[in-house]
């Protein structure tokens, strides 16, 4: 059994999200509604939960950036002051500790956004390589949702497109 | 391995300075606080020390056009000033103050420095890292005194015209553009003096050393000492005077002399002064 | 690389060089003549060469009269910095700050460092075969010369150096040497000759519990400042004395003083005489005073002298209270108070506080009495001058030397002296750099400085015994074709008298000679060598010398100051005060850039001249800070910029000495005025003493302004930190301190 | 005519709620699209003369620094106690300018406000360059410029590390990472919209956009990661945008210079810094949307919003500032004191004078709907309120070392040199052209938001309009209504 994929592009995001829900509730043989991709060039956050629970783990990143930044932050500080030659400046303490809590404050900032956008590029796969199947009028003004499906699904997939009004429907190998 | 160092040593690091036993003759490298007292009755404005300086220390003579702009570079210069109340004329004369790096033992300038090059060395001097200086100048921004002196131009190539750079004592570097330099109480003297005296298994000797001011001074207004060492004049002095090194505002007798300049802020100066005297009936 | 004249094997060379010399400067060789540095192994350093090691030498400084004991650090062959010598009982190991400066005359970029002769209207560079051919050729036998016909000029001039030089005027048979000295003590050496019977009586300053001193600069320029501060020092402890200055602009005593107080300029006397008056209400002091001078001091009634000299009554009456009541005093009389018409008469007047007090013999004393009178110093004296000029204007002189004096410097316009100068055909100055004087000579030599050659030196002013100064070299001389003066008297005195001299090849081993002959009177046993080294060592010979006699003679028609009310002039309303800086003394030192940045201590102004004018004055002018100043007299005008300094009499005008010169190189030229130029033609009646303080001028604004440069900021108060803290004496418990 | 409920709801909006809005509902996507990628394209003319009078200005700051290296900073005029100068101010300025970015890009998309949405990339733009501006200063200001990285905490083997204590280091670290945070915040949410350029651009610039826009799609799953990600970061730029400008106002804060030393400090330099900010932004607005005629996206409703905004602000700056004149004023710090006595009636007294003129009167025009709405009278507005606070930060600066505490050492005739001035110029020619590079780079407005913005209009006019078949007709029929 091969999968292919297939993309269709919508002018109405009523329409698309309206293609979702019934290709969610059709439970086609060999098709997933995991495999369902919606390009869109703004976000849809209520089409998005259509698509079902998706999760976002960037914030995990973010969680651990911000901590380790601060961790590591204060303990190189810290232990670099305590290594150097041992410099006592201006009757302060050789670990003063309120100069070392704004700079722990500014690793903790460092290593959250550092990380954060690590986490983004993880978690949204970038850089990738364009689908083939990609339009570039998803970055203009036409909602697309991409499948895969078995190729004995996607007779059905397509007709259900056609019926929600879809302005194109692209398939592997120009079908 | 530096967190086991941290863990071991914290309550060490987390010590604030001054603290008393900071210094003590019996402890390696705290057996000396270098200090020193400005008699305020005695120093007559002669410029006597100002001069010595500039010979001791290699100096530039930065000319007439720089010295408007502000960038003469007299580590130690000699402030006139006259009474506030004074009538028509200074009646009582004048007063002369003798101002160079106090030494600060909680100096403002270190802390803002970015790189640390100036910080406490073990014998109580604000010491002055030339190579490692980057020239920020936030130190003399923070310097209440006004005593550091920035090189605004490069004066080992104008100050000098041969054969004058002859006289230049190798014991001191020549400062080059964009660093910052100040009095360091002759500190190629001192660790000299130090020197000696470490191969002679002994403290240096009360006297033994003093900075160019302090030697050339004609009526010895100039005293400098150890003030670790409880024989030492200078400590002697600083006891008589009521001024305590670890105090930072001082309660003393009216009588007593010694004080040190703007301790409201907190410096803890290691230059004591001593009141100028007026005979109030004369 | 070819195109630039370095192929690669000089660029190597350049890299090797600079790289060494980096590493080297601590320890390579530097060639003390040329300054070269030297790269090579240091398996062979010179004898006094401890490499990274300084090494201290004895020498005496002599940058004012007072020769102080000096020690020279010396490292890798060069001179660093001069310290004071302790043994010395004149500097008793201190050292001012134009003392510290001698070391930049010795590195001075505009030494002169060979011969230089005229042709045409420029000094052009020869050798020393041909500079010492034309000498011979002016000054020799074959000249014809005769001692009449020959002059020369020094400045005040002690020690072997000075027995030279009389040597060589004897050999001539001239008694033509001039010791001028611009700004000379001879009125005060006149007047205490007068009363005391000696030039200049040894002052216990540490003795005295009161010092009144009328405009005497002890701590700043006067006979031995270093001394002196020492001694002020000592005054100061407890029982701490007070010290009152009278003086019509304030020096730096004065700036020390516990009362200032301003002065109309030479009435200084009449004060004293006031005061007097006042201390002869007390019974004890009339006895002890002649009936004569009772009688002339009774005129000085409180208001007549307040009048006279501006000051309010109550003050003179407070002086001779404080008087009263503080014993031992001393009362000092000073340059302000002699430099006018009537000098001596002021400085006796004032010296006549001291007898009726019973200061002498307590608190003014006699020094020791030297055993040599031949290295005795002579004090320079304006009159020398005078009188050299007068005769040289008249054509007299065919060859005039000119050596430690720069005359056309500092003899006022009016004497002409530039002019009378170039009416001499041959002259020749003996300087280290070219000043003024010496362009306006035939032939210039190139002489050592101080630190470079031997010498020996006597002060006038001896604390202690009479210590003979020996200067030796600190650093083998910097430039080749300079010679010691010494050696150049030595071979002129030879060209004379060369049987006599022909034992001592150079002036080094005539030194050695006259000191070692010094031997028995201190008493010294070893051999001549270790007495050599011994005093080399120590820099000093120490005698234990008699003192002198002491005495108090005063005639009351001396002290008749009746005739000294100044003379009002409308067109010259103000009173110049030509003001002496401690640092620059009559200008000699102007080409030393320590002491140009130096500031002056009481207007903190460095590298130029300024004229003081009180506030007041100023307000009433419209002058501020930094206007130009016009200030002319009858012989010359001089602009200049405007300080406005309150310690100053209300009508008059200071301008400081030495600064002003049209030679003196890079660092002198071109910087400030000279007032030396303007000053008008008054003598003090008695000596024939220029009276320094006796010009009037007339001041008006230009309405050009320029910044004054000083080290003052926009305020000159402390705004009320607490900087500098005054506490009365009678709370100060001086004597529980240590 | 109002027939319905629906319809009276929406009139009532239209009139009292929302009397204008921000931005037309009938923008179709594509249009925003053109109007956009416009601006990317061959510059006119006048762009190169612009460009090449702001490159000399910027090469003529750069042969003041050559001749200052040179030389020593003695040509700047600077003296002790005089240290700092206009570098220093100057470098205040640009910090500050650079805190409105973040203010419309983060804290306005915390509080949804939407109308942000169009002017909020050249504001953020406007952050990373002024930031890489002000760094500038921090070099130019060193004595020994090329020493700069001994003030980087880098591992060596002589344990040499930076004076941690120093607010100096706090600057370094803090402007390290805001410069570097800003400038990944405009990337990343600049990601979508360089993915619409790499979709309609050829050539060169195809290969440069898609490589850029690291394989964009607008999938769902990036979406939503984008959308998490876009948020978070903005959570910490806000505080981090209020750290740094508060560590820079420790660098005076925590000195004992009078003038200086004032607990206000912090909150004062970040109002400051939010006020030049944001009458910076007044400035670009009314430049970007003559010049690249974005009348329709850049709306006087936007500019109105903007205006009010920096009215807010600068009151309250006034009120810091006037509690820091009155705190020192009824204070018992004589140094203090006298220093600001110094600076009302001193030789600053005019700059010091003006400075508070500008900043606290002539914000008051923006008080006016009329003026809000008037664009010359903004733009003159804008620049003044801008002098106005490069005045405070030298005021902040020079009388304070000319006044401090030292009696002896003040100092008050130093001027700055030329040199000082040539590079405060040189810093403006170094930002316009990097604001100008910008513009013709990259699209100067959120196509993408801007999309987003009309969508969610036309979603709201058809909750309560009727239901339309399109977006297109949607938008049409919320304007009918």
């Amino acid at each position: 059994m091969s999968k292919s994929h297939m993309l269709a592009l919508f002018n109405d995001f009523d329409e698309a999200s309206a293609a979702i829900r019934e290709l969610k509730a059709s439970n086609l043989e060999g098709f997933d509604l995991k495999d369902v991709t919606l390009k869109s060039p703004i976000e849809h956050p209520e089409i998005e939960e259509l698509l079902g629970k998706r999760p976002v783990y960037v914030q995990l990143f973010t969680f651990f950036g911000a901590t380790f930044g601060a961790l590591l932050g204060f303990l190189f500080i810290s232990s670099a002051q305590a290594t150097f030659l041992m410099q006592p400046k201006g009757g302060k303490p050789i670990i003063p500790i309120p100069p070392d809590m704004v700079l722990t404050y500014e690793l903790f900032i460092l290593g959250g956004v550092y990380i954060t956008v690590l986490g983004f590029f993880i978690g949204a796969k970038l850089p990738m390589k364009r689908h083939k199947l990609y339009n570039a009028r998803v970055s203009e003004d036409q909602i697309g949702i991409l499948i895969k499906a078995e190729d004995t699904a996607m007779p059905a997939i397509k007709d259900l497109f056609t019926k929600h009004r879809a302005l194109e429907i692209i398939g592997e190998g120009g079908k | 391995m530096s967190i086991t160092n941290l863990l071991n040593n914290w309550s060490f690091y987390r010590n604030k300075r001054p603290y008393r036993g900071q210094y003590d003759l019996n402890r390696q490298y705290g057996e000396y606080k270098w200090a020193m007292a400005v008699d305020l009755d005695i120093c007559t404005g002669c410029n006597a020390c100002t001069t010595a300086c500039y010979a001791e220390n290699n100096l530039p003579v930065v000319g007439k056009h720089r010295f408007e702009h502000g960038q003469v570079m007299h580590w130690i210069r000699i402030e006139r000033y006259w009474d506030e109340k004074m009538g028509e004329f200074p009646e009582q004369g004048t007063s002369f103050l003798p101002m160079m790096c106090q030494q600060c033992e909680a100096a403002p300038c270190e802390t803002v420095c970015p790189v640390a090059a100036t910080s406490h060395t073990n014998d109580g001097l604000n010491s002055q890292n030339y190579h490692r200086c980057i020239g920020s100048r936030y130190c003399s921004a923070n310097c209440p005194f006004k005593v550091r002196y920035f090189n605004w131009w490069n004066y080992p190539s104008t100050a000098w015209p041969a054969p004058l750079e002859d006289q230049l004592n190798p014991d001191v570097t020549v400062r080059t553009k964009g660093v910052m330099e100040k009095c360091t109480f002759c500190v190629q003297r001192l660790s000299e003096a130090k020197s000696r005296a470490r191969t002679e298994y002994r403290l240096v000797r009360d006297g033994e050393v003093l900075p160019a001011c302090a030697q050339a001074c004609p009526t010895g207004a100039i005293s400098f000492g150890n003030i670790v060492d409880p024989e030492s004049k200078i400590a002697k002095m600083w006891k008589n005077q009521q001024v305590d090194l670890y105090k930072d505002m001082q309660e003393k007798d009216n009588t007593v002399r010694g004080y040190r300049i703007l301790e409201d802020l907190r410096p803890f100066p290691s230059v004591m002064y001593m009141e100028r005297v007026r005979d109030a009936e004369a | 690389m070819s195109e630039s004249g370095i192929n690669r094997r000089d660029f190597l060379k350049v890299l090797g060089l600079g790289g060494s010399s980096l590493a080297l400067t601590g320890c390579g060789n530097t060639d003390v003549q040329s300054g070269v540095e030297v790269v090579m192994p240091n398996v062979h350093p010179e004898d006094f060469v401890v490499p990274g090691l300084s090494v201290f030498y004895a020498s005496t400084c002599t940058q004012c009269g007072s020769a102080c004991g000096v020690m020279g650090r010396v490292r890798e062959g060069r001179v660093l910095k001069l310290e004071g010598n302790p043994e010395s009982k004149i500097s008793g190991g201190k050292i001012c700050g134009l003392g510290q400066a001698a070391v930049q005359a010795q590195y001075n970029p505009d030494r002169l460092t060979q011969p230089m002769v005229k042709e045409g209207d420029k000094l052009v560079p020869t050798t020393w075969e041909k500079a010492m051919a034309l000498l011979d050729d002016k000054t020799g036998p074959k000249s014809g010369i005769s001692g009449e016909q020959f002059a020369f000029v020094t400045g005040a001039t002690s020690g072997h150096l000075k027995a030279l030089i009389q040597n060589y005027m004897d050999s001539l048979g001239s008694k033509n040497h001039f010791v001028y000295e611009a700004v000379s003590p001879a009125i005060g050496f006149a007047a205490n000759r007068q009363v005391y019977g000696v030039d200049m009586p040894r002052l216990h300053l540490d003795k005295a519990k009161l010092i009144v001193s009328f405009g005497s600069d002890f701590l700043g320029t006067g006979a031995s400042p270093v001394h002196f501060a020492r001694e002020y020092a000592k005054f100061r402890k407890a029982p701490r004395g007070t010290l009152v200055q009278i003086e019509p602009k304030m020096t730096m005593t004065g700036a020390n003083a516990d009362r200032w107080i301003p002065i109309i300029p030479g009435t200084e006397g009449v004060f004293a005489l006031g005061v007097a008056n006042e201390l002869l209400n007390h019974e004890e002091y009339v006895r002890a005073t002649s009936p004569d001078i009772v009688a002339l001091v009774r005129k000085y009634d409180r208001e007549t002298v307040s009048r006279a000299t501006g000051v309010r009554p109550e003050l003179v009456a407070h002086v001779a209270a404080l008087l009263w009541e503080k014993t031992p005093s001393l009362v000092i009389s000073g340059a302000s108070a002699e430099g006018h018409v009537h000098g001596v008469q002021n400085a006796m007047a004032i010296q006549l506080l001291n007898k009726i007090l019973g200061n002498v013999g307590k608190t003014v004393d006699g020094q020791a009495q030297s055993p040599f009178p031949q290295i005795a110093p002579s004090a320079g004296s304006f009159a020398a001058l005078k009188a050299m000029n007068d005769e040289m204007g008249g054509g007299k002189f065919k060859a005039v030397f000119i050596h430690g004096a720069n005359p056309v410097f500092t003899a006022p316009s009016f004497m002409g002296f530039r002019e009378n100068l170039r009416k001499a055909p041959f002259k020749v100055a003996f300087v280290d750099a070219i000043d003024e004087t010496a362009q306006e000579c035939d032939l210039v030599l190139p002489i050592l400085t101080a630190v470079e050659d031997f010498g020996s030196h006597v002060a006038w002013y001896q604390p202690e015994g009479v210590e003979v100064s020996i200067q030796q070299p600190l650093m083998e001389k910097l430039h080749a074709d300079t010679r010691s003066m010494g050696d150049i008297m030595l071979d002129l005195v030879k060209v004379r008298r060369a049987e006599e001299y022909k034992a001592w090849p150079d002036f080094f081993s005539y030194l050695k000679t006259a000191v070692v002959a010094v031997k028995p009177v201190v008493k010294y046993t070893d051999t001549d060598e270790h007495f050599w080294y011994d005093v080399l060592s120590h820099g000093l010979i120490q005698v234990d010398a008699p003192q002198q006699e002491v005495g108090a003679n005063f005639a009351a028609a001396a002290l008749d100051l009746s005739s000294s009310a100044p003379v009002q002039d409308p067109k010259f309303p103000f009173y110049l005060i030509p003001s002496e800086r401690h640092n620059f003394r009559d200008g000699r030192h102007a080409n030393l850039g320590w002491l140009q940045e130096s500031p002056d201590p009481l207007t903190t102004v460095v590298w130029d001249s300024w004229a003081e004018i009180h506030p007041k004055t100023a307000a009433s002018m419209g002058i501020s800070e930094g206007d130009y100043l016009e200030i002319a007299s009858q012989n010359g005008m001089l602009k200049v910029k405007a300080y406005l300094f309150p310690g100053i009499h209300p009508d008059a005008i200071s301008i400081p000495l030495g600064q002003g010169h049209e030679a003196l190189g890079r660092f002198a030229q071109g910087v400030g005025v000279n007032p030396f130029r303007i000053l008008d033609p008054v003598f003090e009646k008695s000596t024939g003493e220029i009276a320094m303080y006796g010009t009037r001028v007339s001041v008006r604004k230009t309405g050009s302004k320029e910044t004054v440069v000083k080290d003052e900021g926009p305020y000159n108060t402390q705004l009320g930190r607490k900087l500098v803290v005054t506490l009365p004496a009678d709370v100060a418990q001086l004597s529980k301190e240590i | 005519m109002i027939n319905t409920f629906e319809e009276r709801e929406v009139e009532v909006e239209r009139r009292f709620v929302r009397k204008e809005k921000d931005i037309r509902e009938d923008i179709a996507w594509a249009k925003i699209n053109s109007d956009v990628l416009r601006s990317l394209e061959r510059p006119r003319m006048l762009f190169w003369v612009i460009f090449l009078g702001s490159l000399a200005l910027f090469m003529f700051g750069v042969s003041c620094e050559i001749y200052q290296y040179e030389t020593g900073l003695g040509v700047a005029n600077l003296d002790n106690p005089q240290v700092w100068g206009l570098y220093i101010a100057t470098f205040i300025f640009w910090i500050g300018m650079s805190h409105s970015g973040t203010l419309l890009s983060a804290i306005l998309h915390l509080m949804h406000a939407d109308w942000r949405k169009p002017i909020y990339r050249f504001a953020e733009a406007m952050t990373t360059f002024s930031l890489m501006t002000a760094g500038l200063f921090v070099m130019v200001h060193l004595g020994r410029v090329w020493q700069f990285y001994y003030v980087v905490a880098y591992p060596n083997e002589r344990w040499t590390w930076p004076n941690f204590q120093s607010p100096l280091v706090w600057d370094a670290t803090a402007i390290f990472t805001y410069l570097t945070s800003s400038m990944i915040f405009l990337y990343i949410g600049m990601i979508p919209d360089l993915a619409i350029c790499r979709d309609n651009a050829t050539g060169f610039r195809k290969r440069f956009y898609t490589f850029l826009s690291l394989g964009w799609m607008g999938t769902d799953r990036q979406w939503a990661n984008f959308r998490v990600t876009y948020l978070t970061v903005a959570c910490f730029l806000i505080p981090l945008a209020v750290s740094v400008h508060s560590i820079v106002a420790t660098d005076f804060a925590v000195s004992q210079q009078p003038g200086w030393h004032i607990t206000s400090f912090p909150p004062y330099f970040v109002a400051g810094a939010l006020y030049s900010g944001c009458a910076a932004i007044i400035t670009l607005f009314i430049v970007l949307r003559y010049v690249f005629r974005f009348e329709e996206y850049m709306t006087m409703p936007i500019l109105e919003k903007t205006a009010k905004l920096t009215f807010a602000i600068s009151m309250v700056w006034t009120y810091l500032n006037l509690v820091e004149y009155s705190a020192t004023w009824y204070g018992d710090d004589m140094y203090a004191k006298q220093a600001l006595i110094y600076r009302a009636t001193g030789d600053y007294a005019v700059f010091w004078w003006s400075m508070n003129f500008l900043g606290s009167v002539v914000p008051f025009t923006l008080a006016f709907k009329k003026l809000r709405n008037h664009i010359p009278t903004m733009l003159v507005v804008s620049i003044l309120l801008n002098v106005g606070m490069w005045l405070e930060r030298w005021m902040i600066v020079s009388p304070t070392f000319a006044n401090g505490i030292y009696p002896w050492t003040m100092d008050h005739d130093q001027w700055p040199a030329w040199v000082q001035w040539g590079m405060v110029a040189g810093s403006f020619g170094w930002f316009n052209m990097l604001f100008m590079l910008f513009c013709k780079i990259f699209p100067s407005v959120s196509m993408y938001e801007v999309k987003e913005m009309v969508y969610h209009r036309s979603l709201h006019t058809k909750a309560h309009g009727e239901p339309s078949v399109n977006h297109e007709l949607a938008a049409e029929g919320g304007t009918a209504s």
